[in-house]
This record gives structure tokens, C-alpha cells and sequence, in this order.
């Protein structure tokens, strides 16, 4: 883990007892973060730009079937494999305890993407500079680039929202408050299954949830020490 | 005395060349070109436009014009790139272990090893570029100073490779060139006009004097022993790119030493391969006579079980552990690339052990084609099964995809072979591709030298 | 004669080394007019030097807004109902008034997309305007003075003791 | 914060908009004619409070603009339905707004009918064109020749088009949603003597059965429910909501229970009371609720005899254990309660069924209570129209009655084929239709005169069944008008304006907006001599008004002399040996009834149950699939006696081997590049059954059989099909 240099660790907890699987929390990411719109070919080929999706698995068969979800979006390790492939230093770890991508100093190498086990690092193969025809171009964010083509993009727990809430902090000399910032997913999620907040601050609302005997990491055996926790859920094998 | 005549007669005297006779056929390939060098030489460039084209297409439109796709974000160009680097260690193991071990029978075919060494790196290099997302800012790669103050990642194993690789080829480069001033200074002494000046600069003013002998021996001896660590490194570095991550399938700790071996295997193939053509086009059948075959073939077995057993132990211990997604990759790999990969297990280990056990087969040039040639196609399998499976099955179930490499990878793909024939015709065309000195000197060695009537083989002979 | 070709060669080699390492040193380059022509031939001399009329008066915004903000067509228009009224220039902005058009300013200053440039933070830390923007006061037409690169946002940065975190000003 | 605001803020470009980084040219930077009002800063993003319009739900809404553009919808945390959360569907609507193939401006029809040839015309002609229209009507005595269709409207605008109507003199006043309440509305009338929706306290309780309702995607307020559903699960620190799901196929909400009864359909009611009895002979019902409703459990349990174990669980298709199991665990645990939804209430005995569901609240004593269900406190203005209402006036139309048709919304779409309104309203002479993209029943206009989009109108949006104390959300202009259009209602009035006499008398206001007021000024009840502005502006500050007096109800009680429920035996067209399986469509997640298909954010976005986007599809269980020979993604050909469709296959281990599935949504034939020629609408298929005399909408009531065509699908699934059963590898 690398070393405290910031009052801030942001995490999140995703409660899938809680999650319904309603797919709101994609929107709004795509919505938030100029996140290009893909063409039916384009999925069909894998190609897929979400930075947050929600896994959908079967378990069993009819009559006694039931089904999972997941939402996965990018974990922010604390031991990403993402972050030491990365040539140029795109990928990078931030004192929040965030994985940094700089799309900019970004050169496709792609390898980020295949070292990532969560495969949440999505890569511009095409050029969606221009998938929003006017006037839907209007609907972009001024907060975020919009990616070119050859950049890998990733979840950035909507870092201008993060940076807009230390900026109003600075002003008032203070920390941020928990529960102040939220990225988009969590803000929309109608049945509260995403909680974000800082991991630094015990008294915290997800660090409170982080503590709860249903939680496990994805992966956990890697040794990524992701950000994310999740809280088992769903049927009646466990409460 | 009679005894001694008689004895004689059985064994007759090896074939003494006078020395301008040696040259004329070591060099014959330096000949002016004739119609069909030029058809060649035409041939290959066309290839090697096309494709340039297809390069040049893929960064106009983006790698979308690839197959690849997430999870599987490397594809074909990477395979190239490893394959390339493992024909690369032709040259370093045929030439530098054999110089050092001093086995004679490299003479004639230690040239060709070391330029095919130096030109396949040459083309390996090319392929993270070509695979780039965004080739234009290649230069954030590079540690050089700029106005950002920023250095690239060292962290990185593409760095490692970078840094191996630009090692390698300076190395092998001046291997290469340090062995052929002697002969530089041959053809320069042949040559005319502009060529003499060329050539002249290019020899240094050889003059093969005793001294200039002597640093000679010492130099290339010396280089021979410091390249060969060079080129297991590079091979154990590339192997690190994927056995540092934490894809199912590549973080195996076996991978430096098992590509090591791989690599050499493909390397020795290329150059039996290569010394065939070179014996059929330049008609040296003198010089690389079926007891050089004989000899490569012996090491090509000694490598090919090598490999066997490094793939046995790879596969066994991931069997072993039987890690779920790990288990995954492999059943995966045996289902839907099923022929693949019993073809390349056929090409790299049944075929190679079974036929190069027989000394009539290890003599046959047809033989020895047909073994070198599919090793080499199955090593390229053999890289392509790593690097994909892998990622087409990595740890997250629900975004597994398939690969299919797209016209644009597989042209390039084919234009790297073009490439690395044509920059070896050129060689062959304006260098000596026999390694007339070392030859030679072989001559010498084992001449007879006259003593009153009797005839004692030459002291020289004795190293 | 052949050993003066060599050398020839050779320094001109070297030449082109240094010219290559220097080009990629600078890289991006920066390919803007310096000082275009503006719609209005608007002096910040007369304005901020001459007149000494605060930046902040004119560029309200920035103290709260991530974007400094250029004066309203109707603001230039307040004071110039009583100032200069009959100045070419002033009649060139009266009809953009009239029109209801905004003049269609040109921008000198500029940061590439991918940066964020958060004005009032910088007024926060007490930076002087003059000190990414030159000595405007002085200026007729407005001239980008200062090259604003990223090694230099890292100086100013490090001496402030200000985040160099990447993601602080790359979005 | 008001509309002049808008007007300065689009004086701006945004600058930071730009694409890529470094361009050699300069680019231009364009300052603001008047300096923006105070709290508006330039290059910081501020928010607007309006109201969603996506689905009926009504969800209050806050726009974050930055340099005078729309750029993100997030929920109103003030607003009571949704507490600042938002679904999918409606963060979307943004690219309402911003569509690139909006209608610009008002058109002329200039090809044949349906050939899409349209040429421009200015606002002016087109209403002199619309007011001509009916000016000719009522000079021929002929006011009762004009029709207007709208979905259910509410609020204000539900009093103009009725106060329109009234004052032309035309009866024919049609407002069809193709996933109306009626249905609720009728059942709770017999039962409870009042037509008000439920509002169901699913947070407090503990043991949730759901009867086919959909609550997590469509059914009522999804975003509420959602909400509630979570906090229910894990907002109580001891205690853990149970939920249990009844219905053929597992929707996205029953992916979320604990258990799932896959009850044959048709037959939910007759579980229901099976369970009912079983309660009753148990007598594990809540005693004093029974008296308090005036039941008694002797008189219930003699009239349900006939719901003995055996047979409803052979009617259902269920195991006589598990249907015990739940009836003890739901009577048991409490708070309980019991939902009803479309999927059951589209059947022959659909209303009979809900009844059914209902009653079981009545004996657990659910009614009234925390962790139960009250009458929902939106008011419901204006009369709605029944389904029968909807097929006399397409006989009306095919008698060539009407003359003009005046259409909001897209009834061409979602009207189902068989009722035959499709070609009825081709005899209708002449057309308008007010829609602001090109949807199937725009295509059939003569003329077109586009509405604003949600975020452009003003308006009010009364929430359905999201509230227990009534609320009134308000809608705002958040930006000036992108393209050339007017608001529905501006335009009717300037029409009645236009008429002049009695239809100017019955609309004395200026414009909408001063409609709008007025109402409001009711709702607020402010005294006349006061000033209303600044409590105007308060209200559209915070988004509406969220707490009204409405006049409804406040406790659910059994009407006196209401029958017990009974559910009729399920009647289902075609017969079963031509068509073996049971169709059941479903409004889809993304695009609820369609109105969504034109976005790409939804088009994009993998439904949550198959992940499959940017299609349609039928799902079929994997049994009955491999029985036919059927593989995942193949194109099959779906038919009923209605007619037939060709869907790609999605192997769905959560549905009956009896039943296919299909949901509705896309299959426009153009409304725009996103939606154009996507999919099939499956309401082609459906078959037209009739409850008694009163005919009743019965999608799910239709047989089908499936047969393969090839492997062509062209299915495109975000989801790896093997991956999606691998859970195992991840360990979750």
C-alpha cells in the first residue's frame, strides 16, 4: 500500500442485497463522464465504452433459478496491477489512494488493460470524438476531455466532482464533509446500494459499511487491495 | 615407411583451395546482380509496401481496423514481436557458444546466424511500435529530457524490453561487424571504384598482420562471451511481460527460462532453414556439407526436448494447482484452438525428437528443411496460444471474448517476414554472407604441411 | 579526403541528433497566433495601464469561476456612453450593441482541453494575474508573453507548494 | 431565475466544449451581451429543480447547466417521490432534448400518407392551417367531428384539453397509456369504493409478496419503490425484508427475491385466494382488521371453499408445499403485504385477480398501516377513459365520424393493432399530430406541429402513487427552445384564442405559463390581494409544491356489500395445439412503452436481465428451446392468430417452459437514427379478449408458437453467454 500523504482514501461499498440490477447507475455514469456512444457493432465486437457495468449471472435452473448482479466499475487498488505496466506513467497511483488515468500522457499501449483482473479499463479503438451529432454534442461535460481515439479510459470516482469539493473545502479551510461528494452512480442509485465516501475517516458511512460481516473484495486473492468492498446479498443462502 | 605411404592412401589429404579459389566461391553472392536478384528484391518489396499500407491504414483509422478488443487488448502484432526476438538468439547461441566451444563446423554458417540475429531484432523492435494506440507520441516512451519533466515509467517491462532490445541490437551489430572486418578487407582488396572506398572505410585499413590477429581473436572471443548474456536476458525479459502481470495463464515463473528455450529452438530452425537456401543459392555445397547439418540437428534436438520438457512442466503444474480461472484458460485453449495446438505440440516436440534421432534423417537436407521450417510455424502457434487464450478468458466471466486477428495484423504480420528477407538479400548482395577468414583459417588448420617427404598435419591445427 | 567526408557526415549527424532532441523537448508545439487581430482594436494599455482600472473590475469572474470571464457587450457599453463616445472604435461597439451581436473576441490565452484551470484558485493563493499573463497593462493588443507549458505550471506548483498530483490539473 | 435568465445564458458559447486539444487555429471567445443575473456564474455549473415526464411516475428532477447548456439530470432530493434519485430513463432525457433528428419546425404532409415527405412551414401557417381546420368545423355544425388523443394527463394541462374539448363541443376526448392504471383504479372502486391508486409502504415492511409487480422498472413509481425496496432489504438494522415473486417469468424485480413461483398465467388471482383460505382455516388473519372491514371469517371461508390446496395448486402449476410455505410466512411475518401488477392484471380476469392480491392485505390487516398500504394522495383531475371508450371511438372512426384528429403522443405505436385503430384512423381526413420527434403516428400526420421537449416546457407533473400526501412537481424551461417548436398546450390555446367566443372565454389567460399559475395560486391557497411571484419563484426553486390538500381519500376501508373476488378462468386466443406457448410482453426497462427507444443512452444500455442492446428479442427457457432446436441469438419467427414477427432467441432460464416473453419498446418505423427500423413491436401479436361485456385490455392473455428461421440473430449481448453462468470462477 502505498503511504498516507492525503487525509482522503475515497471508497465505495456496493450493498448487492440492495442493488436491483436497474442499470441507472450506468446512465448516469455515461452521462457524467462523456462517455461515447457505442454502435451496435461496436459492442457486438467488444468494444463496449461503459466504464460501469452491472454483471448479470444465472445460478441454477428452472424451477429454482435466481440471479446475481454485480456492478463492476474500477475497483482503485491500492496495489493496482494497472499502474506498474503502464510505460509513461498514464496510469498512475494518487495520493487520495485513486488509480489515475491521464489521457493526455496516454500512448496505447493497452497493457494496463490486460493487467487490470477486473477488466474495467475500456480502450478508444474508434474515433468517438464525433458520436454525439449535433446539437447532442451539447450535452457534454465541459469538467472532462473528450477521449481520442487510441487512449484507454477508465472510472475516475468522478474526480472533477472530488476536485470541485476540495476546491469549496480549500475555500472554507476545512475537510470535506462525509456524504459531500458522491460520484454520479452513487447520487442516482434509487435503492442506495452504492455508498462512497472516505475510508480514511472511521466514522464514515462507508467505512462504517466497510465493516460489515457480509463484506468481501472482488478478487481478493490477487492481492489488489481494491477500494471497492461489496456486501454479499441476495437469496437465502445468506443475509 | 610403407605402412605409412599405405596409410596415406587411405587416408587422402583434405582438399587444399588455393586462397583466391576460396574466395571465389565464399563470395560468389557478391557477384553483380542478376535478373532474378532483382525480381527477388522486387517481390519482397511489394510485399513490404503492402504492408506499409496497412500500417499506415490502421493508424489513419484507429485499431479498430484490428481484431482486438477487451480483454483481449493484445494480439497478433505481439506474437510477431515475441517470435521476431526469438529468432534472434540464432545467431548469439550458433556463433558465440559454438566459438567459444570452439566447434569448427560453425565456420561456414556463422555469418548468416549473426546478420539473421541483427535483422530480426531489427523487424522484432518495429512490432510495439506498430501496436501502439497512439504511434505520433511513441517519444513519451523514450527517456529523453523534456519541457514536462517527466520520465518514462522504469517500473514497466515494455521499458525492460525497450532497454534489452536497444542492448541487444547495438551488441549483435557489432558482433556482426567485428567478425566480418577480416573479410571486409578481402572484398575491399577485390572490389573497385566506389565499392573499394566503401568497403575500405568499413575494414579499417585491415591488414592482417599477426597483431591485428591476435586483437582479433581476443576481440571476437571477448564478444562472444559477453553477448550471450545479453540475448538470455532479452528473451528472459520479454518473457516478463506477461509473467509479471497477473493474467491467468501468463503468471507462471517458468516463462523466462521456458521462452529462453523456445526462443533458441525457433533460432537454431531459422538458421538450418536459412543455411539451406544459402547452400542452394550461392551453390556452397562445399562448405556446408550434411556433417553441419548433422551437428545443428544434434543441437536442434537437444533444444527441442528442452522445450518438451518446459512446456510438460508448465501445463503439469498448472494442472497441478488446477486454479479454477487458470483451468479455465486451458481447457479453453484445448477446446476452440484444439488443432493449433496439436499441431504445434506435433511441429516443436513429436516430429523434431523422433526424426532428428536418426543420423540418415539428420543428413538429409530435406529432411532437416521440413523440420526446421514447421518448427518455426509453430513456434509462431506456439506464442500466439500463449499470449491469446489468456486474455479471451481472463478472470471477469462475463466479459470473456474471442480474437480473430483482421487482414491489417496478419499483412503486417506477413510484411515482417518480406521485410527481414529483403534487408537479408541486400546483406548477402553487398557483404560477405561466408565467413571467408574464419573458413580459411579452418584450411590452414587442417592442411597438410610437407616435411622433407614426409606430410604432418599443421601445428596450427592444434588450438 | 575520404576521413573528411566521415567527419562531414558525422557532424552533420550530430546536428540533426540535437535538432530532433530540442524539437522533442518542446513538443507539443504551440502553433497560435501570438497576437491576432482582434475585432475591436480594444487596448489594455489605455485601459489597465493608462486608466489603471483593476483586472478584476472588467474580468469579474475570476475570484469565484473557473473561467476569468470577458466584460458584457452591455458593461463596455455602460461606461463608454459617457467616455469616448465618438471614438471609431467606441461606434464599432455601439453597433455590435445595436445589432444585439457579442463581439466575437479572439482568444490569446489558452490551456489545452485536457487541463483545468481553475482561476479563482489561483486568485485564492494570491497569485498576480501579470504573473501567467504577462504584463498586459502594457500591452496595445494583447501578445501571448508567456508559454504556458506544463513544466512550467510545475515549477510555480512545486514553489507554492501546490498538488502536483496529475489528475489536479488534467481532466 | 427567471425566463430571461435562460435567454442571456444561451448568449454564451461554451468554449470549453471544445474536442480535441491543441487546434493551430485561435478559437473564438464570445462573452455575454447582459451579464447573467446574480447566482448565475459563468464556468461554474448551477441547477435548475423541474419535473420528469419520462414515465407517469413524475419524479422531481435537477438540471445542472454550465454555460446556458443542459448537461447532466440528477434526482431533486427535496422532491418526495424520489428523494434525488433517478432512473435511467429519465437521466436521459436529456438526449430528448438535445436529438439530433427533432422535428425543427412545424410540417406540411406533401407525399402520399406515411411516405415520411414533409415540407417546412412557418408557425404561422401552421396555425392558420390547425385553426382553419376547426373553424370549418364549427361552421358545419360539425364540433363533434374533431377528436383528440393524449396519454393520461394530469394537472393542468389535463384541465385544458378537457376545458378545450368542452368548449368546441366534441365528446371525443381519448387519453390512452398503453400501461394505464385503470385497471387498479376499477378493481379498488369495487373493492374499497374509491378509484385512488395504492401507495405501498415497502420499506417498513417485512415480508413483501409480489403478485406480477414490477416495481423495480415499471410498475407505478419505480424510482420510489427502488428506493424503498433497498431500506427495506437493509435500512433496519435487525431485520431483513423477505420479498417473494408470483408470475411466469422472472422479471428484473424478481430477480431481486428471495423466492420465485413461477404460477402458470392467468391463474395468480386463484393463488391468492388459496393462500387466503388457507389463512382463513388457519386463522392466522388479523382479527380486528376483519371486523374493522366488517368481513367475517366464516362467510369468507364458505365462499372460498372452492380454493382448496389441491386445486390451486393444479391450477397454478405450483407445489402444494411451497404455496402453504408462503400463505403461513406472509401471515406470519408482520408487517406484510401484498402487491398487484400489470403482468397479471393484463389477463381476461385481470381486475378480479387484483382483487384477489388486494383482499389479502384486507385479512393480514395491511390497509392503513406502516408497512402497508394507503390510498396514494395525487389527485387525479379529468376523467379517464376506459378501454371500451378507446374501441367505441375507433368504431367512430371507421364510420368515417371524425373528421379532424388532434394526437399527442404516439398512439400508432402503442395502441395495439388488433383493436384495429391503425386503419381506422387512416379514414380520418386530416391529422395533427403535436409530436416533437418523427414517431409512427407523426409519420401518419398531415400536419405536424412540434412540442417543446420536457426541458424546455413549462407545466406540472402530479406524481402517481409515489406519495401518501399529495405533491405537485413543476416543470421550468431549463434552456431557450433548441429547435423552432411550440408547447402543446400554448398551441391549443392560442387556437382557442384564435376561435375566439366561448372557447376565448373559457381560457382568460395570457399564455400557459399564466394557467399555470393560477392553479398553482389555488394549490398554495394564497389570498387573492397578495403577491404570488415570490412564492412562484420559491415553488420552481425547489420544484413544486410538496405537500397539497388534495381531496383524496386517507384510509383504505372494504366497501360495504363489495364481492369476495373472483377471478375467472384464464381465457387465452389461439388454440393450443396450433400455439402451444403463452406470449407475455412486458414494458422494457430502458424504454418503458416506447417513449425511451429514441435515446441512445438506452439504446446502449445492456437490459438488465438479458444485457442484450440496441435490439429486441424473445425469450424462450432453455428447455423448451432445446426442444425445438433452438440456440442462443438464432432468428426465430414468432406467430399468433394475430400474426407474426421474426425476433432473435435469448435463452432465458428464468421463465416458464410454457411461456416466451417479449418486451415492448422499440420496433419504430422511424423516430429518429437511434430508434429506426430497431427490433419489432410485439403489440402486433396481440389478441383482443373481452371480460364479461366489458372489454378489458388482456396482453398476456395470447398463445404463440416459435419456429427457427436461422442463426442470423444478429443478437449483441454486453454479457458473454457462457460467462454469464460462471459466477462460480469470481466467487460471488
Amino acid at each position: 500500500m502505498e503511504k498516507l500523504t492525503s487525509p482522503y482514501k475515497w471508497g465505495m461499498v456496493v450493498d448487492l442485497d440492495r442493488c436491483t440490477g436497474c442499470g441507472a447507475c450506468v446512465v448516469a455514469c455515461q452521462a457524467e463522464n462523456n462517455v461515447a456512444i457505442c454502435e451496435k457493432r461496436e459492442i457486438a465486437e467488444g468494444r463496449n465504452m461503459h466504464w460501469l457495468r452491472i454483471e448479470r449471472f444465472w445460478v441454477g435452473e428452472y424451477p429454482d433459478v435466481r440471479v446475481r448482479f454485480l456492478p463492476v466499475l474500477c475497483q482503485h487498488c491500492h496495489d493496482a496491477p494497472c499502474e506498474p505496466v503502464c510505460p509513461v506513467y498514464a496510469s498512475y497511483h494518487n495520493p487520495d489512494g485513486l488509480n489515475g488515468q491521464v489521457y493526455n500522457r496516454c500512448v496505447g499501449t493497452r497493457y494496463c488493460g490486460n493487467n487490470c483482473p477486473y477488466a474495467v479499463r475500456v480502450f478508444n479503438f474508434y474515433d468517438h470524438e464525433h458520436s454525439w451529432p449535433p446539437p447532442l454534442n451539447n450535452q457534454l461535460s465541459p469538467d472532462i476531455t473528450v477521449r481520442s481515439r487510441g487512449v484507454m479510459e477508465k472510472c475516475s470516482f468522478c474526480i472533477q466532482r472530488i476536485r470541485r469539493a476540495k476546491e469549496e473545502a480549500k475555500a472554507e479551510q476545512r475537510l470535506i464533509k462525509d456524504g459531500e461528494v458522491q460520484p454520479a452512480c452513487a447520487q442516482t442509485c434509487p435503492a442506495e446500494a452504492l455508498v462512497f465516501g472516505n475510508t480514511a475517516d472511521p466514522a464514515s458511512r462507508v467505512s462504517r459499511l466497510s465493516r460489515s460481516p457480509r463484506r468481501f473484495r472482488l478478487l481478493e486473492h490477487l492481492g489488489t487491495h481494491p477500494s471497492i468492498y461489496y456486501l454479499k446479498g441476495g437469496g437465502r443462502e445468506h443475509v | 615407411m610403407s605402412e605409412l605411404s599405405s596409410q596415406q592412401q587411405k587416408t587422402p589429404p583434405a582438399v587444399v583451395k588455393s586462397a583466391s579459389q576460396l574466395n571465389d566461391e565464399m563470395l560468389s553472392s557478391m557477384r553483380p546482380p542478376t535478373l532474378r536478384w532483382y525480381l527477388l528484391a522486387f517481390v519482397l518489396g511489394a510485399v513490404v509496401a503492402w504492408g506499409m499500407y496497412a500500417f499506415i491504414y490502421q493508424v489513419m483509422t484507429g485499431m479498430n481496423v484490428t481484431g482486438k478488443n477487451r480483454p483481449v487488448m493484445w494480439g497478433f502484432y505481439i506474437t510477431g514481436f515475441v517470435f521476431w526476438v526469438g529468432l534472434s538468439h540464432s545467431g548469439t547461441m550458433v556463433s558465440a557458444i559454438l566459438r567459444l566451444t570452439q566447434a569448427n563446423w560453425r565456420r561456414p554458417i556463422l555469418r548468416a546466424a549473426e546478420a539473421m540475429t541483427v535483422f530480426t531484432i531489427t523487424v522484432a523492435a518495429l512490432f510495439p511500435f506498430i501496436h501502439l494506440g497512439r504511434n505520433w507520441v511513441v517519444t513519451y516512451f523514450l527517456p529523453l529530457p523534456n519541457q514536462r519533466g517527466l520520465w518514462p515509467n522504469f517500473r514497466s517491462p515494455l521499458l525492460w524490453d525497450i532497454t534489452a532490445i536497444t542492448a541487444y541490437l547495438i551488441g549483435s551489430s557489432l558482433f556482426l561487424y567485428l567478425g566480418m572486418i577480416p573479410d571486409l578487407s578481402v572484398v575491399r582488396d577485390r572490389a573497385s571504384g566506389w565499392r573499394r572506398k566503401l568497403y575500405a572505410v568499413l575494414a579499417m585499413g585491415w591488414r592482417g598482420t599477426a597483431r591485428e590477429w591476435v586483437v582479433y581473436h581476443k576481440a571476437s572471443t571477448l564478444m562472444a562471451a559477453l553477448i550471450i548474456p545479453v540475448a538470455v536476458s532479452v528473451h528472459s525479459i520479454v518473457a516478463w511481460d506477461f509473467a509479471v502481470t497477473v493474467v491467468p495463464g501468463w503468471h507462471s515463473t517458468i516463462f523466462p527460462p521456458y521462452f529462453v528455450i523456445g526462443a533458441i529452438l525457433s533460432g537454431v530452425a531459422a538458421v538450418i532453414t536459412l543455411m539451406i537456401v544459402v547452400r542452394k543459392v550461392f551453390n556452397l555445397e562445399d562448405y556446408l556439407t550434411p556433417m553441419h547439418f548433422d551437428n545443428m540437428g544434434k543441437l536442434l534436438l537437444v533444444i527441442s526436448l528442452l522445450w518438451a520438457y518446459a512446456y510438460f512442466v508448465e501445463v503439469n503444474i498448472t494442472w497441478y494447482a488446477h486454479e479454477p480461472i487458470e483451468w479455465e484458460v486451458f481447457s479453453f485453449m484445448a477446446d476452440r484452438y484444439a488443432p493449433l495446438l496439436l499441431l504445434m505440440l506435433f511441429g516443436n516436440a513429436v516430429l523434431p525428437i523422433t526424426v532428428l534421432c536418426f543420423k540418415k534423417l539428420r543428413r538429409s537436407i530435406g529432411a532437416m528443411l521440413a523440420v526446421s521450417l514447421l518448427i518455426n510455424v509453430c513456434m509462431f502457434i506456439e506464442r500466439f496460444l500463449i499470449i491469446v487464450p489468456s486474455l479471451s478468458r481472463k478472470n471477469m466471466p462475463f466479459i470473456w471474448h474471442n480474437y480473430a486477428p483482421s487482414w491489417v495484423e496478419i499483412s503486417v504480420n506477413i510484411a515482417a517476414v518480406a521485410g527481414f528477407a529483403l534487408l537479408y538479400t541486400f546483406f548477402a548482395k553487398y557483404f560477405p554472407i561466408m565467413a571467408v577468414t574464419d573458413v580459411r583459417e579452418l584450411e590452414v588448420r587442417q592442411a597438410r604441411v610437407p616435411l622433407g617427404r614426409a606430410e604432418l598435419p599443421s601445428i596450427a591445427g592444434k588450438e | 579526403m575520404k576521413i573528411s567526408w566521415l567527419i562531414g557526415g558525422l557532424i552533420i549527424a550530430a546536428c540533426a541528433l540535437v535538432a530532433g532532441l530540442a524539437l522533442m523537448y518542446y513538443l507539443p508545439l504551440d502553433l497560435r497566433d501570438r497576437s491576432p487581430i482582434q475585432p475591436l482594436a480594444f487596448s489594455h494599455k489605455v485601459h489597465a495601464g493608462d486608466n489603471s482600472i483593476p483586472c478584476l473590475f472588467c474580468h469579474r469572474y475570476a475570484p469565484k469561476s473557473t473561467v476569468a470571464g470577458i466584460p458584457a457587450v452591455a458593461d463596455c457599453r455602460a461606461c463608454h456612453l459617457f467616455i469616448a463616445q465618438n471614438a471609431p472604435e467606441i461606434k464599432k461597439l455601439m453597433d455590435y450593441w445595436d445589432k444585439k451581436e457579442p463581439v466575437p473576441w479572439v482568444r490569446v490565452y489558452y490551456v489545452p482541453d485536457h487541463v483545468y484551470f481553475p482561476h479563482m484558485m489561483h486568485i485564492r493563493a494570491g497569485l498576480i494575474c501579470t504573473t501567467c499573463h504577462g504584463e498586459v497593462a502594457a500591452m496595445k493588443r494583447v501578445t501571448r508573453s508567456i508559454k504556458m507549458e506544463m513544466g512550467w505550471c510545475l515549477n510555480c506548483h512545486k514553489q507554492h507548494k501546490a498538488s502536483i498530483d496529475c489528475w489536479t490539473c488534467h481532466k | 431565475m427567471n425566463r430571461r435568465t435562460f435567454l442571456q445564458l444561451s448568449g454564451m458559447t461554451a468554449a470549453g466544449a471544445a474536442l480535441a486539444g491543441c487546434k493551430s487555429a485561435n478559437e473564438k471567445l464570445i462573452p455575454y451581451l447582459i451579464p447573467p443575473d446574480e447566482g448565475v456564474t459563468p464556468g461554474m455549473a448551477n441547477y435548475y429543480a423541474s419535473s420528469c415526464r419520462s414515465c407517469p411516475a413524475g419524479c422531481g428532477i435537477l438540471v445542472r447547466m454550465s454555460e446556458g447548456r443542459a448537461k447532466k439530470i440528477e434526482g431533486n432530493p427535496e422532491h418526495p417521490v424520489n428523494r434525488g434519485k433517478l432512473c435511467g430513463r429519465g437521466q436521459a432525457a436529456l438526449q430528448e432534448l438535445y436529438h439530433p433528428d427533432r422535428v425543427p419546425q412545424p410540417l406540411k404532409r406533401s407525399g402520399p400518407r406515411g411516405s415520411g415527405e414533409f415540407t417546412k412551414i412557418t408557425w404561422e401557417e401552421g396555425l392558420d392551417l390547425f385553426a382553419g381546420k376547426l373553424k370549418s368545423l364549427k361552421q358545419e355544425k360539425a364540433a363533434d367531428r374533431l377528436a383528440l388523443l393524449t396519454p393520461e394527463l394530469r394537472g393542468t394541462l389535463a384541465k385544458l384539453t378537457a376545458g378545450f374539448m368542452r368548449s368546441f363541443g366534441s365528446p371525443h376526448h381519448i387519453r390512452y397509456e398503453l400501461l394505464g392504471t385503470d385497471w387498479l383504479r376499477a378493481a379498488n372502486r369495487q373493492s374499497f369504493g374509491q378509484t385512488s391508486l395504492p401507495y405501498y409502504d415497502v420499506a417498513e415492511s417485512r415480508y413483501l409478496l409480489s403478485f406480477g409487480a414490477d416495481f423495480v422498472e415499471s410498475h407505478l413509481s419505480p424510482v420510489h419503490y427502488g428506493h424503498a425496496f433497498g431500506r427495506m432489504r437493509q435500512g433496519r438494522d435487525t431485520v431483513r425484508g423477505h420479498f417473494t415473486y408470483v408470475g411466469g417469468r422472472l422479471s428484473l424485480t424478481a430477480a431481486s427475491a428471495d423466492r420465485w413461483l413461477p404460477a402458470r398465467p392467468g391463474s395468480e388471482g386463484a393463488l391468492a385466494l388459496g393462500m387466503a383460505r388457507l389463512i382463513l382455516a388457519e386463522s392466522l388473519f388479523d382479527k380486528t382488521a376483519l371486523a374493522a372491514n366488517g368481513l367475517s371469517a366464516e362467510n369468507l371461508l364458505q365462499q372460498l371453499k372452492a380454493y382448496d390446496l389441491p386445486r390451486v395448486s393444479e391450477e397454478t402449476g405450483l407445489a402444494q408445499k411451497s404455496i402453504a410455505e408462503v400463505a403461513r410466512e406472509f401471515a406470519t411475518t408482520h408487517p406484510s403485504l401484498a402487491m398487484a401488477g400489470e403482468t397479471i392484471a393484463f389477463q381476461n380476469n385481470g381486475q378480479e385477480s387484483a382483487r384477489a392480491v388486494l383482499f389479502l392485505n384486507v385479512l393480514m390487516g395491511n390497509l392503513n398501516r406502516p408497512g402497508g398500504v394507503y390510498p396514494d394522495g395525487g389527485a387525479t383531475d379529468g376523467p379517464t377513459t376506459s378501454f371500451g371508450d378507446l374501441l367505441s371511438f375507433v368504431k367512430k372512426m371507421s364510420g368515417e365520424e371524425i373528421r379532424v384528429a388532434l394526437i399527442h403522443g404516439d398512439p400508432v405505436h402503442t395502441i395495439p393493432s388488433t383493436t384495429g385503430f391503425q386503419e381506422a384512423l387512416t379514414k380520418v381526413p386530416f391529422i395533427i399530430s403535436f409530436s416533437s420527434l418523427m414517431d409512427d403516428t407523426a409519420m401518419q400526420a398531415d400536419l405536424i406541429l412540434p412540442d417543446h421537449a420536457a426541458l424546455e416546457s413549462w407545466g406540472d407533473v402530479i406524481p402517481l402513487a409515489g406519495t401518501r400526501d399529495g405533491a405537485i412537481g413543476l416543470m421550468q424551461p431549463v434552456v431557450t427552445p433548441v429547435f423552432d417548436t411550440r408547447q402543446f398546450p400554448e398551441v391549443l390555446m392560442t387556437a382557442a384564442h384564435e376561435l375566439g367566443g366561448e372557447m376565448k372565454a373559457a381560457f382568460p389567460y395570457e399564455s400557459y405559463l399564466d394557467m399555470l399559475k393560477a392553479g398553482m395560486r389555488k394549490h398554495v391557497g394564497l389570498a387573492s390581494g397578495k403577491d404570488f411571484e415570490a412564492t412562484w419563484v420559491d415553488l420552481l426553486r425547489q420544484g413544486g409544491l410538496f405537500k397539497t390538500n388534495s381531496n383524496q381519500a386517507k384510509s383504505y376501508r372494504w366497501a360495504a356489500g363489495a364481492s369476495v373476488p373472483e377471478p375467472a378462468k384464464p381465457r387465452f386466443y389461439g388454440n393450443e395445439k396450433e400455439f402451444p406457448l403463452h406470449l407475455s410482453i412486458y414494458p422494457s426497462t430502458a424504454f418503458y412503452d416506447g417513449r425511451g427507444a429514441p435515446l441512445p443512452w438506452l439504446q446502449q444500455l445492456p437490459d438488465p436481465m438479458t444485457t442484450v442492446v440496441w435490439d429486441s428479442w424473445v425469450e424462450i427457457n432453455p428447455k423448451t428451446a432445446a426442444d425445438l432446436g433452438i440456440n442462443f441469438g438464432d432468428l426465430v419467427e414468432v406467430t399468433s392468430p394475430q400474426g407474426s414477427l421474426r425476433l432473435p432467441v435469448v435463452i432465458y432460464p428464468g421463465i416458464r417452459p410454457d411461456m416466451v416473453a417479449i418486451p415492448m419498446g422499440q420496433g419504430h418505423r422511424d423516430m429518429g437514427r437511434y430508434a429506426r427500423g430497431r427490433g419489432a413491436n410485439p403489440l402486433q401479436l396481440l389478441a383482443l379478449t373481452t371480460e364479461g361485456t366489458k372489454p378489458q385490455p388482456a396482453w398476456n392473455a395470447t398463445r404463440v408458437r416459435i419456429k427457427r428461421i436461422s442463426d442470423k440473430g444478429e443478437l449483441v449481448t454486453a454479457g458473454h453467454p457462457q460467462g454469464s453462468y460462471r459466477s462460480d470462477l469470481i466467487e460471488i
